[in-house]
């Protein structure tokens, strides 16, 4: 389904990406681990084209859209829900719901906001509320299901965990296995246990390029692989 | 004293107009991150085309609150698409110099086009005449002044919040790249926020042509004062410029009549001190465009 | 050696600039000193926003209050230029100092809406004090006395004018030339791109933001003072935005942060003026179309793109 | 090292254009059929620039009719225009072009007060005469006045005594106005007030007047407080598009119905009268420096016809102003017998001239000329041209209205 | 125990409703090469700019040399000889490299507001600036602009900036984010080297495990925003928490399994 191909991203002067590639296949859940500035962020962002990779392809179903505006790669089928979340702050939880809302743009609507709001009841009790007064938890869901909106078949999620409590992870957690049984998902995580139990295949990245990939299951087998490139020692 | 009531009625329909054509200026800044300083004389372009449809095509006034802004719109469209979105990423100076030179620029063609005579555009015949309030006259195109003033603050702030392209606007104007992220064209959005700007400017050229002398460099005046009622009521803070029209229109309707010798002054002094006070402006912070 | 270029650059022009009055028709002598002066004004902004990047709108207040004691002095008391000079730059740096210790607590946007409020302040009440000032009409039809110093100079003579001109920009970008390249201008640079990390090295940025701020208004006053005498006359326009405009056009015009930048931008400005207007008058389409091409492709200003050439950067 | 070659080059060929256009007309000293060049300024951009375009039209006809009857001295006449962008600081550069560059013999123009206050100093080292033939300001044939300087148009105390013979004999007692901020309104208000009351003692001149700034559109504020202050009279020196603003404001406010005096310094001016039509109201009291229909002689007979016919529309006093003015230096060349900057002041002082206002003579003291406005009250519509008729119109003669050389503190 | 070099006395900062740090105290000797490790968002930043003076903490004390600095400005706190680097490069891109080191020279030899002289001639700056750059090899690239310098010696200016402000203690933040592994291990030589010559105190953060372990004489872990653990790198490679706190604490039984 995505296909990512020797990809070298800038960050400005930073050679942040120095070489990645993926493959994710339809239905999939795919997990990046690494630590802290090791790529996964800009690797997504690469992705969306939000930094687009000086050198190296992307390919989705087919289509190469490295050089697409990110907008246009959004309506081609994948979206992404940005490590800091980005709420738009200022916009109720139902404006940020609408503005990604990609009614009228035909195509099978699987999202709608009325749907979602029942759905996620959470949501739909904040739905007048600013964005911006949202619990770190709360805008983890309404970045989800924004994302949701734009009726995605690629998911593709930055750090959805960051700095939520346990509860809420969990919470998180149950959302993406729910989601998993209709699009495919892309992830980046720094907890080793959360990607076990919620991805099938992993990448870890180190220093800009993909250092490990393999099954979970592999992984969980070998927690060598885990001390070697994501614990403290 | 039965004046007084009047004054205010009068600072009202300045302060309205005045927020019709500093509000688009505080979007476009507010969106697109470019001050520009042509916003004048877009509102200037609003006035001339009403001229030149009821006075020379001999149509009827109210037509041109249609037709004139539409023209403006196009014609901004074609400045952002072949010269202002190329320095969207650049300092802010360099939007700023290139929109001082499209004033230069429009300020000329009209004088070229239009020659440089004082024009006057009649009324509608429902609203010339005057009615007393407290004893004291006032005419009734001020009533229409505020009337489209207010329709202008509901009808945008109905936009901003309860249409998908006034969410737009906003999403784009705080966060680009998310908005693009969520499939949103923002190349086009900021295309069609500019000519938008454009639009209300010239909303208030239209109503302003059958009060105001219409002239060659009518807007170069306005703009200063446009940029006034932003920083008062805050940089993209879009009740802050209704605020900031409404302070400004005091200042006006108040200033040259009981502080004469510090009326050109008091403008500028209440700028100052709201930038040293309160820099976000009066209604200034994160939120609605 | 790339570095000698710019000294070889300055001879040249220095060369060319004394001998002008020999090669050039005689009008080009007022177009020089207008435009000499007007490089002074344009290079004291150049101090503050090209090599501490703070943006101003007022700088204006500065050449006008400049030319405003200027000419009082002569109109009144006739005191000798020099001492009119001195007293102008003496009279811009404290209103310098005082507007500029509110202006630089503010960044950006900010502070480019301050500078403009307070320069308009000045200018309404160069306007509204109509005893002090003379309101609209300005302060004209005063005498050019001596120079001072016992310097014997025919100062209405244009040539004399002109060199005396050429002296005192060269003495005063010469000053501000040593300032950017001291020590403190090795601050104020560092400061234009990174504030922050100059705190960091112990340093109290908004200070030197403010000191930036005074000599720059400092060396306005001195300009504004050449200029009145040179227009015998000082008015409210010279305070107005419009010519606090011309400054930052001229310094982006010919590059800012390059010390000649603004000089040439300010020669690029007047020559233009004075060319399309002689040919059309619709001197602002054409000049408007001029500038809006550079600020399209000329991104660094005429000289730096030419020095961004020269350089191979 | 291209750094150098290229700036130079820049510089060389600006300066090698520059100097081949200098040259040709610099050494233009008196040739036969060399033409004879007058350089003009006015204010050609911005808010008021149609009083550049009148003045234009003005000067072109009355080169066009010179040139078609010979010329002057028998050279043809060619006229160089620059923009005064309303600044005084750009006039006076563009005089230097226009004499050492372009090589003017005479100079000519100015339309605002400031701008002859900052370039009338300057010109005594230009070595030309300039005649001024709009600006009203008193001090550029008073305090600032100088030997090269002229002006053929109305000046404020001309324009002012007369407006205090006409507020004189109305039965106001009690006056105000509302003028400008800036110069030109306040001393429009203070010559009315010392004028008026040296014919009248007992009139009252009120503490509060009304100073709006300039371009200030809106005036409604303004409008009210004078209402409310319930004077008897009022001097309004508003013009252009200010005042076009004014009276509409003014109209719908009811202000020309309260029964006061309403006397406008410089409301006649066709472009106020055109776009005001019939709201301008009847009964107030206009004036200008030059009405069309006021001078009965030959040669204003001939100016309106010609300028009607090829423009469409009355002269303004602008037009007069700069057609008088080419006609005044064409006598004084005539005179001089050349075009020698020296030899046309010379003649130009105390020389008499007939102008569509009828003879005027540049007086020696001061070198202003013997001209007197227009008062007219505003009675019906003039069909032909779509504005307001001046009846009973009175046109002051120069010479009552002129206060004399002593009053102008001019010293030559 | 002589007196710390650095105090840090129950420190918190709170961002709307939210502790970014929480009640942390941290006593740093002289001499002493400390490691600030945690996961993401562990508050280790907000940490830093407290004691640099970027931010006012919320509350809590921060004392250096036995001198209470709390709520400084930056510049102060600077001169004082606290001197710290930036996870992203922070350096003067328009200037030289060794513009860049006189920029901190000139500011601390008090000739910030010198105007009447040459800083192209200030012979005594010049050289110390050059020996601060031979220091961490960067001699030859003095008078390059710094904006075309390679990613890594803009890394190594950085450091360079920071040093030659003569400071006592440095907090450095992730010195070698986005470093090649072989510009990795330059960086950490020197580091060792500087810490290893006695004059001065090191505060680092760092993700590179390698390089935490490489560096730290002791290491204080941070988890949202608390003290985590604290210890010899010996104790925080075998502390169970912390191996929790990096690896994910979610379901721990299941990640075991």
């Amino acid at each position: 389904m995505l296909s990512v191909e020797d990809i070298h991203t800038f960050y400005g002067e930073s050679h942040a990406l120095q070489g990645v590639s993926l493959e994710i296949g339809e239905g999939e859940v795919v997990c990046l681990l690494g630590r802290n500035g090791a790529g996964k962020s800009t690797t997504l962002k690469s992705i969306v084209g939000l930094t687009p990779p000086a050198r190296g392809r992307v390919r989705f179903e087919q289509r190469e859209i490295q050089r697409m505006a990110t907008y246009r790669i959004s309506r081609l089928g994948i979206a992404l829900v940005p490590e800091d979340r980005r709420i738009f702050a200022g916009l109720t939880v139902k404006e940020n719901l609408e503005v990604a809302d990609q009614a009228g743009r035909g195509a099978g609507k699987r999202w709608t906001i009325e749907g979602v709001l029942e759905a996620y009841p959470m949501l739909a009790e904040l739905r007048d509320q600013d964005g911006a007064t949202l619990s770190g938890g709360q805008q983890q869901m309404l970045a989800i299901v924004r994302a949701l909106m734009t009726e995605p078949r690629l998911l593709l999620m930055d750090e959805p965990n960051e700095g939520l409590a346990p509860v809420i992870v969990q919470q998180i957690g149950e959302l993406l296995d729910e989601l998993a049984q209709t699009t495919t998902i892309l992830f980046s995580d720094q907890s080793v246990p959360f990607a076990l139990k919620h991805a099938t295949r992993a990448y870890i990245l180190e220093k800009g390029q993909v250092a490990w990939s393999g099954s979970t299951r592999e992984m969980r087998d070998d927690p060598s692989i885990q001390e070697r490139y994501l614990s403290v020692a | 004293m039965e004046s007084f009531a009047a004054s205010l009625l009068n600072s009202l329909d300045i302060a309205l107009l005045l927020f019709v054509i500093a509000v688009g200026l505080n979007i476009v800044f507010g969106v697109l991150n470019v001050i520009n300083f042509a916003h004048g004389a877009l509102y200037m372009l609003g006035a001339y085309f009403t001229f030149t449809i009821v006075n020379i095509w001999g149509l009827p006034y109210w037509p041109s609150l249609i037709i004139a802004p539409l023209a403006v719109a196009a014609v901004a469209i074609v400045i952002e698409r072949v010269m202002l979105r190329y320095v969207y990423d650049r300092h802010i100076t360099d939007s700023l110099l290139l929109t001082f030179a499209l004033l230069l620029i429009i300020d000329d063609l009209v004088l070229m086009i239009w020659g440089p005579g004082i024009q006057v555009v009649e009324p509608p015949a429902l609203l010339k005449g005057t009615f007393t309030v407290f004893g004291g006259r006032y005419p009734v195109y001020g009533l229409f002044v505020i009337f489209m003033g207010l329709v202008m603050v509901w009808g945008l702030w109905a936009l901003f919040t309860k249409t998908r392209a006034g969410r737009i606007m906003r999403a784009a104007s705080i966060d680009r790249d998310m908005a693009q992220t969520v499939g949103i064209n923002v190349p086009m959005v900021l295309t069609g926020v500019f000519a938008f700007g454009a639009w209300i400017a010239a909303i208030g050229g239209v109503v302003a042509a059958p009060m105001r002398a219409i002239g060659p460099a009518m807007g170069d005046k306005i703009i200063i004062e446009s940029f006034i009622v932003v920083v008062i009521g805050g940089l993209g803070s879009f009740p802050g410029t209704f605020l900031g029209a409404i302070v400004l229109g005091l200042i006006h309707g108040f200033g040259g009549r009981y502080l004469p010798d510090i009326s050109l002054v008091l403008p500028y002094l209440g700028m100052a001190l709201v930038l040293l006070l309160r820099p976000q402006g009066l209604m200034g912070g994160r939120g609605s465009a | 050696m790339k570095g000698s270029i710019p000294l070889v650059v300055m001879a040249a022009v220095l060369l060319a600039l004394a001998t002008l009055p020999y090669y050039v028709p005689y009008f080009y002598i007022f177009v020089a000193t207008e435009v000499l002066i007007m490089g002074l004004l344009a290079g004291s902004y150049n101090l503050i926003f090209g090599y501490t990047g703070m943006l101003s709108f007022g700088h204006a207040a500065f050449f006008g209050f400049g030319a405003y004691i200027t000419a009082m002095l002569l109109m009144h008391f006739e005191v000798p230029l020099l001492w009119a000079m001195i007293a102008s730059m003496a009279g811009a740096l404290v209103l310098a100092a005082i507007i500029g210790f509110f202006c630089v607590r503010l960044d950006e946007v900010y502070f480019a809406m301050l500078t403009l409020a307070f320069g308009m302040m000045v200018f309404a009440v160069a306007l509204q004090w109509r005893s002090l000032t003379n309101g609209s009409d300005g302060i004209s039809g005063f005498p050019l006395p001596e120079f001072g110093l016992g310097i014997d100079l025919t100062l209405a003579d244009p040539m004399v004018y002109y060199y005396m001109v050429l002296v005192i920009v060269v003495l005063a970008s010469a000053v501000l030339y040593l300032i950017t390249r001291s020590p403190f201008g090795l601050m104020l640079k560092a400061i234009s791109e990174n504030p922050e990390r100059v705190a960091f090295c112990g340093v109290n940025e908004r200070r030197h933001r403010l000191i930036a701020f005074i000599i720059a208004g400092t060396f306005a006053g001195l300009s504004g003072a050449l200029f009145a005498p040179f227009n015998r006359v000082a008015n409210p326009d010279m305070v107005h935005w419009t010519q606090s405009a011309e400054p930052v056009l001229m310094t982006i015009l010919g590059g800012a942060g390059y010390f000649m930048g603004p000089y040439f931008g300010a020669a690029v400005f007047v020559l233009l003026e004075t060319w399309i207007t002689s040919y059309t008058d619709q001197w602002m389409l054409f000049l408007g179309i001029v500038l809006a091409l550079m600020v399209l492709f000329f991104r660094r200003g005429l000289l730096g793109t030419v020095l961004d050439r020269v350089m191979g950067r | 090292m291209r750094t150098p070659s290229i700036r130079s080059r820049i510089v060389r060929s600006a300066f090698a254009i520059a100097a081949a256009a200098g040259l040709a007309a610099g050494t233009a000293q008196a040739q036969e059929g060399e033409p004879v060049r007058l350089g003009a300024i006015y204010i050609m951009s911005g808010t008021a620039s149609v009083y550049g375009q009148f003045a234009e039209q003005g000067l072109e006809l009355a080169i066009e009719e010179i040139n078609d009857a010979g010329g002057i001295l028998g050279r043809p006449v060619e006229y160089e225009l620059q923009d005064s962008q309303l600044k005084a600081d750009v006039a006076i550069q563009a005089a230097r072009k226009l004499v050492y560059q372009d090589g003017v013999h005479a100079l000519m123009g100015i339309d605002s007060s400031g701008v002859a206050a900052g370039l009338v100093p300057t010109i005594p080292e230009l070595n030309r005469s300039l005649i001024i033939t709009h600006a009203a300001t008193p001090d550029v044939t008073g305090k600032l006045c100088n030997r090269n300087t002229f002006r053929i148009s109305v000046n404020i105390n001309q324009n002012m005594k007369g407006a205090a013979m006409v507020a004189a004999e109305t039965d106001a007692k009690r006056w105000t106005t509302i003028g400008p901020d800036y110069a030109f309104g306040h001393q429009s208000w203070e010559f009315f007030g010392n004028y008026l009351k040296e014919i009248d003692s007992s009139v009252e001149l009120m503490d509060q007047t009304a100073f709006p700034r300039f371009g200030n559109e809106d005036f409604t504020p303004f409008i009210n407080s004078v209402m409310d202050s319930d004077p008897d009279g009022v001097l309004i020196s508003l013009w252009g598009g200010d005042l076009v603003n004014f009276v509409r404001q003014a109209n719908n406010l009811g202000f020309f119905d309260k029964g006061f005096e309403v006397m406008m310094t410089v409301g006649a001016a066709t472009e106020v009268l055109s776009a005001l039509g019939k709201d301008m109201p009847e009964g107030v009291w206009l004036s200008t420096r030059y009405w069309f229909g006021a001078h009965d002689n030959p040669m204003n007979e001939r100016f309106v016809e010609a300028y009607a016919s090829k423009y469409g529309n009355p002269p303004s006093y602008n037009a007069e102003g700069a057609y008088a003015a080419v006609y005044a230096y064409k006598a004084a060349m005539e005179k001089a017998g050349s075009t020698d900057a020296d030899k046309v002041i010379d003649a130009l002082s105390g020389l008499t001239v007939m102008t569509p206002m009828g003879e005027v003579t540049f007086r020696e003291g001061d070198h202003q000329a013997t001209v007197g406005p227009t008062w007219g009250r505003t009675a019906g519509m003039n069909e032909k041209y779509g504005i307001r008729n001046l009846d009973p119109a009175r046109t002051f003669d120069g010479r009552d209205v002129t206060p004399s050389v002593a009053e102008t503190g001019c010293k030559m | 125990m002589t007196q710390p070099i650095l105090a840090v006395q129950n420190l918190s900062k709170m961002f709307g409703g939210v502790h970014a740090v929480n009640n942390v105290s941290l006593d740093v000797q002289f001499r002493e090469t400390v490691a600030l490790i945690g996961p993401n968002g562990a508050g280790k930043t907000t940490f830093y700019n407290m004691i640099s003076g970027r931010m006012k903490p919320t509350s809590g004390t921060i004392a250096f040399q036995g001198r209470d600095i709390t709520g400084m400005p930056p510049h102060q706190i600077s001169r004082l000889g606290i001197s710290r680097s930036f996870q992203i490069n922070n350096i003067f891109t328009e200037l030289t490299a060794r513009q860049n080191v006189e920029v901190a020279l000139t500011a601390l030899h008090g000739q910030a507001v010198s105007m009447f002289r040459l800083a192209s001639r200030n012979r005594p700056i010049q050289e110390e600036a050059e020996q601060v750059l031979a220091r961490l090899g960067l001699d030859d690239l003095a008078h390059q602009r710094a904006g075309v310098l390679s990613y890594g010696d803009k890394r190594l200016l950085e450091i360079a900036i920071v040093l030659a402000t003569r400071p006592t203690l440095v907090l450095l933040d992730e010195p070698t984010a986005g470093m090649t592994p072989e510009e990795t291990r330059h960086v950490t030589r020197l580091v060792r080297k500087l810490a290893d010559s006695g004059d001065y105190t090191f505060v680092v953060t760092e993700h590179d495990m390698s390089v935490v372990f490489d560096l730290a004489d002791r290491i204080l872990v941070m988890h949202r925003g608390q003290r985590l653990a604290e210890g010899t790198p010996e104790e925080i490679r075998n502390n169970p928490e912390v191996r929790q706190a990096y690896l994910g604490e979610e379901e721990e039984e299941e990640a075991q399994a």
